[in-house]
C-alpha cells in the first residue's frame, strides 16, 4: 500500500505545478504556428517539444546536478550544499534551491561540480543547454551555416545598399531606449543588460538573439528567443503597412534597373574584407562574424565544396536540432510566465517596427542625394530576417508596378542587415563586457 | 538622467554609430576592391571556378552524383 | 641492450593476458556474426572492434586518466592516489586499481579528476563511453532517430493492438523474476538492479538496453548489449517454434481485414498524446519517450523535413559508430568472462520465449472478448525488434494462408512493443531511483 | 521471502501494472483523438501538409530521361 | 569623450601588434595557396581562417578562460592567480601570462579551471582546439574516415610492395636526425620530442602529424601542420626530380604486369590482421591504426554501408572543419614568427626528398632479389600522400613508356606509406610515453 | 655523443627497425592470409556479400521516387 503510495506520488498529475500546465498549453500554441501556420518551423518545433519536456512534472530534464542533489539528495548531501551555499543548518529546500539559482558564478558552478562529484546527473535538457548554448557553440555554427548558404553578390553590386542595413538596426537601438524607459518608469525592472539582448530582436536574426541573450540576459533568453522566431515568422504581416504609411504610390513604383554581374573575385574577396574590418575595427563581433565569412568564403572559394555541404546541411541541421531542445531548457513556467515576457513581446514588435520604418525613411533620405533613385520599398529588408523580408520588398513592388522586379536589389539591404545586426551585437558585448 | 536611461542613450549613440561607420567602411571597401579586381582581374580568375557550379548542357555530372549518391542510399535503405 | 629489453617489455605479445586473448576470439566471434551472418551488423561490427581495440595488451584505449596515472605513474603520484584512496602507504599497483575501481562514486570522480589534473589522459574508449554512453546522450539520439523512421500509422488504424506490445513486456519482467531466482538459489549473484537490467533485454530493444543497463548496472553493459542485439537477430529463428507452440493451425489461418487510412492529423498527433501521457503518468520515461515522441513529431509534422532526415541519418549514423565502440570498452575480459555472462545469455534467451508467448496468449485471450478475431501471429510482434518480429509474423501466416499479408496488422503490435518496453524502463529508473 | 525476490516481485506488479495501464490509457487516448479528428477534421488538415511530398503532377519527360540516363550509367558504374 | 576614448583604446587597430599584422599576412598566403593554386584547401582554408581569427587583436578566441582571466581580470582575480601560479603579489600581467604560459601541467589545468570557476570563459578556437585536437579525437576520427576510403586491393594483390612504404619512412626518421643534428651544433633549440614531431612532417599524412605534434610538441603545431599539407600539395614537384635522379631510363620504363584480382574477404581479413599485428607488436600504434582499420573494415564489410558512408562524408567534413580551425589556436606570432619555423620548413622538405630517394633506392634493392622487377618510379609512392604520390608515378612512368600505366601498381605502396607512417608515430609515442 | 643525439639515432634504430619487421610481418601475414583464402574460400565468401548492392532488374517505383526527390533537392540547392 505504501509502495502504491510511493507511485502516485512520483507520479506527474500527482507532482503538476499550475505553471507547468500553462507553459504545456504554450508549447502546445507553438505547435500549432509551427505546423500549421508555418511559423520558423525549424526552431519553434523544436523549442516547443524541449518546453514540453522540461516542464515534466518531476522528470528533471532541466536539472543541474545540483538542483538534482538539493531536491533529490539525502540529509549528508544536503549538509555539503547548505554549507557551500553559505545557509544556516535549517534551510529548508525551496530557500538552498532559490540560493542555488541567484549565487554568484564561482560558488554557482562548485554547486553543480559538488552535484556531479556525489553522483547526481545534469538533465538531458540542462547537458544540450551547457553544450551549446552556454558554450556559444551551436549559434556561431548555426551562422557558419548561414554564411555559407548566402550569395553576397546582389549587395557586391550594389553596395550602397549597406547603409539600408545599417540604418534598419535602429529597430535595435530603438528597443533598448524603450525597455530602459519602461524601466525609468517603473513599468518593468530591466537591467541595462535586459534591455541590450531584448533589443536584439529587432536585429531579425534568431541565432544572433540567442546568442547575446546567453551572454547578457540567459535568464530571458526563452522569451527572446521565442519572440524574435515569431517575429521573423510574422515578417509578411508586419512590414507591409508601416512601409505603405511611409512611402507614396509614386515612390513604390521606382523602377530599378538590372544589377551587373558580380565577379567570382569579387565574391571572394568580400568576407576577407568584412573579416578584416571586423579585426581592426570592432573585435568582439569577431567570434559571430569571423564564423559567418568563415561559411561564406567556403561557399564562394569553390574548393571546398564538401565542406561547405555540410555546414549547409548536416551540420547546421544536427545542431538546429540540438539549439531548439535547448531553448526549451529556458522555458520554465517561472521564468516565462511574467510580465517581463509581456512586456519582451510588445517590445519585440515595437522593433521590428522601429526597424521596417527606419529602413524605408534611410532609403528615401539617400534617393535625395543620388541620381539614380533606389525604390524605398527596399528599405524594409534592412532588417534581415532573410529572405523573407526582401520577399515581402518584392510583393509590395509587384502591387504597385507588376513590372518591378525588386527581390534581387532587395536581397542586398537583406544580407546588409545581417551584417549590421552582427555588429550592432558586437557592440553590445563590447559595451558591457 | 537615471543610470539606466544614460546606459540605454549610450548604447544608441556607440551603436548607431559604430554599425554606420563599420557598414560605410564596409561600402568603401567594397567599391575599392571591386573597382581594383574588375580592372586588373577582369573575369580571368572566375572562370575555372565557375566551371565547377555551372550546370552543364546535357549530362550534368554533379547531378549524376547526386543521383548515384540517392540511389546507393536507397538500396542500403530497402535492406 | 637494455632498451631492446624495454622495447618487447612494451610489446603486446609480452603483455598479452589469457582473458584478452579470449576477449579477441570473442571479437572474432561477433564479426563473423555481423559479416557473415548479418546479425545486426551496424551494432555488432563497433561492438567487436571496440572489444579488439579494449583488449590490446598495454595500450591502455579503456583506462580512465586515474587508471592510467596508477599503472603508468611515479611514487609521488602514486602516493597521492593512495590518500585519495584511503590505502596504506605500501598498498600496490593491483591493490590500487582495485580500490579504484569498486571506489563510492565521489571517490572515483575526484580519482578521474586527480588523473587528469596530473597530465595523465584518458583513453580513447573511455573517452567515447564516457560522452556517449555514460552521459545517456547516444541512446537518446538513436531513439530520435528510430522515432523519426517509425510510422504509427498500423497502430492508429487498430490501436488495440497495443495490449499486445503490452503483454509481450511481460517477457522483461518475467526474466527478472528468473534473475532474482537464480540468485535466492545461490546460483549467481545479481542485485536487484542488475536482474532490472538484465531483464530489459527481453524489450528486444538495443537503445533502450544499452540505456537501462548504463543507468542500473554499468558493470555488466557488454554483455547485456551483446546479448540484446545477438538476440534481436536471432527473432526469425527463436519465435516461429513459440509462436507455432501456443497456436492452432486454425488461429493462424485468421485473415484480418485491410486497416482503415489515418489521416496526417492523427499521425501528428499521437507522438503529442504519448508525450502528454508519459508527462502525467511516468515522468521516468521522459527522457527515452520524449525524444522518441520527438523524432517522430519531426517526421510526421512535415514541416522539419530537413532535421527528419538529419535525424535519420547522418546523426543517428555518427552516433551508432560511436555507441558501439563505446560499448566495446565494457568488454574487458573480467567484465565479460565469467558465469555471469553466461547467466544473462541464457536469462535473455529465456526473456525472449516469455515475451513472444505472452503477446501470443494475450492475442487469444482478446480474441475470446472480440467480435472480429486479431490473428494471435501478430501477438509474437509485441516484442519490438522492429520490423524483424513483424516479418516474423508475416511470413509464418504465408506458411498457412498463403493469401493473408500480416506484416501491416504485426507493424502495430510491434511499435507498441517499443513504447511498452521504453514505459517498462521508465518503471525500473523510478522503482530504483 | 527474501529482500531480492520481494524487488522483484514487486517490479514484476508495478511494472507490468504501469506497461498495461499506459497503453490502455493510451487506447482511449488515441481512439478519442481518432474520433475526433475524423468527425471534426475529416481530411482537412492534412492536405495541405501532403502537398509538400506529392510528387508534382505531369511527368516531366526530360527529368524522366535524365533520370533514365543516370540510373543507366549509375548500373553501368556498378558492374 | 573618455568613453569614446575607451572606445579606441577597445578597436583593433588601437591594440595591434606588428606580429598579428605579420600573421594576417600569412593567413592571406595561405589562402592564395589554398584557394587559388589548389594546396589542400580542405585544411589550408579553415587553418587560414583560424589564423585570421586567432590575430585578431583584443577578441580572445584563443585565449582560455584563465588568459581571459588574467588579462581582463580585476585585482582580485590576478591575486588569486598569482598565488596558484605561485608569483610575487607585485608580479604584472605580462609575468603571469608567461608563468601561466609555462606552468607544469597540474598547474597549468588548475589555472584553467580557476579561470572557468571564476566566471570566465575559453574563447571559440581554444575550446575547438581542447576539444578536437587536444582530445586527440579529430585525427583519429580523420583517420577513421581515410580508411573507410582506402582501398587495399592492389597491396594485397602485390604485399611485398610494403617495403616501399617501409623504406619511405626513412623520411621520417633522417628528418629527425636532422634537427637533432641542428640542436646540436647550435643552430636550433629542439628537444629529442620536438625533433621527433618534426620528422613526423616526412610521413606526409596530415592527421598523423597534428596527432604526434599535440602530444609530443604542442607548441610547434601550427608550423608543423602547414608544413605537412603544404608539402603533401607540393608532392608533384618536389618528387619527379628526386625519382629522376635515382632511376636510370631503362629502369623506368620497367613494364609491370597487370595485378591480379583480390576477393572480398582477402580486403576483410586485411585490416582484422593489421589490427592484430598492432596488438601483438606495438599497442601505442592502437589508437591510429585502431580507428583505420575499423574505418577500412566498415568499407569492406560491406554490411555497414551507412556508417561507412557517414565516415567518409558528414563526419569527416565535420571534423575536418573543426580541425582546421583549432589548427589556428596554435598558429599566434609568437609560436609561428621564430627561426624554429623556418628549421621546420626546411626539414620538412628535407624528409620529403629523402623519404622520396629511400622508397625508390629500396625499390632497386628489392629488383636485386626479384625474377620480375618492379619499376622503381612506385618506390616514391611510399611515403603517402594519397593519391598524389600514386599519380605522381604514373604520370613519370608515362613519360618514358607511354604504355605503362603504373597508377594501380603505386597504390599499392601508397597505401602501405600510410601504414608506416602510423607504425613510425607509434614508435615515437611508446619511446616518450 | 650528447644525449640528444643519441636519442635521435635511438629512434632511428628502433623506428626504422620497428617499421620494417611490422610491414614484413605483414607481409607473411598478408601472403599467408591470401593464399588460405584462395584455396580454400575462392570466391565464395564474397559472392552474398556482392548481391546486396547488385541492381535489382526492371523500374523500381520507390527508387524513381527516391530519385525525383534527388532532383528536387539537387535543384534546390543549385538556385
Ligand atoms: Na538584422
Ligand atoms: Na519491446
Ligand atoms: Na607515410
Amino acid at each position: 500500500m505504501e509502495t502504491l503510495l510511493n507511485f502516485w506520488h512520483d507520479s506527474g498529475i500527482y507532482q503538476l505545478e499550475p505553471g507547468q500546465f500553462a507553459m504545456m498549453i504554450v508549447a502546445f500554441g507553438m505547435l500549432y504556428l509551427a505546423i500549421k501556420k508555418g511559423f520558423e518551423p525549424l526552431l519553434l518545433l523544436p523549442i516547443a517539444v524541449g518546453t514540453l519536456m522540461v516542464n515534466i512534472p518531476g522528470a528533471g530534464l532541466g536539472w543541474s546536478a545540483a538542483e538534482q542533489a538539493i531536491r533529490t539528495g539525502g540529509a549528508d548531501v544536503l549538509e555539503q550544499f547548505r554549507t557551500l551555499l553559505g545557509l544556516a543548518a535549517n534551510a529548508d529546500i525551496a530557500t538552498m534551491l532559490d540560493a542555488y539559482h541567484h549565487a554568484e558564478t564561482p560558488i554557482y558552478k562548485q554547486a553543480v561540480m559538488l552535484g556531479k562529484t556525489l553522483g547526481f546527473e545534469n538533465g538531458m535538457l540542462y547537458t544540450f543547454y551547457s553544450m551549446t548554448i552556454a558554450s556559444g557553440v551551436a549559434p556561431l555554427l548555426i551562422f557558419m551555416g548561414v554564411g555559407a548558404m548566402t550569395d553576397f553578390g546582389p549587395l557586391l553590386a550594389n553596395p550602397k545598399t549597406l547603409l539600408l542595413g545599417a540604418a534598419a538596426q535602429f529597430g535595435i537601438f530603438g528597443t533598448v531606449i524603450g525597455a530602459v524607459l519602461m524601466t525609468h518608469y517603473g513599468i518593468t525592472d530591466f537591467s541595462a543588460m535586459q534591455a541590450a539582448a531584448i533589443g536584439i530582436i529587432g536585429g531579425a536574426d534568431g541565432p544572433t538573439s540567442i546568442f547575446i541573450a546567453s551572454k547578457l540576459a540567459p535568464e530571458l533568453l526563452g522569451a527572446i528567443a521565442v519572440a524574435a522566431y515569431s517575429y521573423m515568422a510574422l515578417v509578411p504581416m508586419i512590414q507591409p503597412p508601416i512601409m505603405k504609411l511611409f512611402t507614396t504610390a509614386e515612390e513604390r513604383k521606382i523602377k530599378m534597373e538590372q544589377l551587373r554581374t558580380v565577379s567570382k573575385l569579387e565574391k571572394i574577396l568580400f568576407p576577407l574584407a568584412v573579416l578584416v574590418l571586423v579585426a581592426f575595427i570592432l573585435p568582439s563581433a569577431a567570434p559571430l562574424l569571423g564564423m559567418f565569412c568563415f561559411g561564406n568564403l567556403m561557399k564562394e572559394s569553390g574548393v571546398v565544396e564538401r565542406l561547405s555541404d555540410t555546414a549547409q546541411n548536416a551540420l547546421i541541421n544536427v545542431v538546429t536540432i540540438f539549439l531548439g531542445l535547448s531553448v526549451g531548457y529556458k522555458m520554465s513556467s517561472d521564468a516565462f510566465l511574467n510580465w517581463e515576457t509581456i512586456a519582451i513581446i510588445v517590445l519585440g514588435l515595437v522593433a521590428f517596427c522601429v526597424g521596417t520604418a527606419a529602413g524605408v525613411l534611410m532609403a528615401k533620405a539617400m534617393n535625395l542625394f543620388l541620381k539614380t533613385p533606389i525604390n524605398p520599398l527596399i528599405g524594409s529588408a534592412g532588417v534581415s530576417a532573410v529572405p523573407m523580408a526582401a520577399r515581402v520588398s518584392n510583393k509590395v513592388g509587384l502591387e504597385y508596378n507588376p513590372q518591378n522586379f525588386l527581390l534581387m536589389h532587395a536581397m542586398g539591404p537583406n544580407v546588409a542587415g545581417v551584417i549590421g545586426s552582427a555588429v550592432a551585437a558586437g557592440v553590445m558585448l563590447s559595451y558591457f563586457g | 538622467m537615471s543610470p539606466i536611461v544614460a546606459d540605454g542613450l549610450g548604447l544608441l549613440g556607440f551603436g548607431m554609430g559604430t554599425v554606420f561607420v563599420f557598414l560605410i567602411l564596409l561600402i568603401f571597401a567594397t567599391s575599392i576592391m571591386s573597382t581594383i579586381v574588375n580592372k586588373y582581374f577582369p573575369e580571368a580568375a572566375p572562370v575555372p571556378a565557375k566551371k565547377r557550379s555551372q550546370p552543364s548542357q546535357g549530362a550534368d555530372p554533379q547531378l549524376l552524383k547526386v543521383l548515384a549518391a540517392a540511389v546507393k542510399e536507397h538500396k542500403a535503405r530497402q535492406k
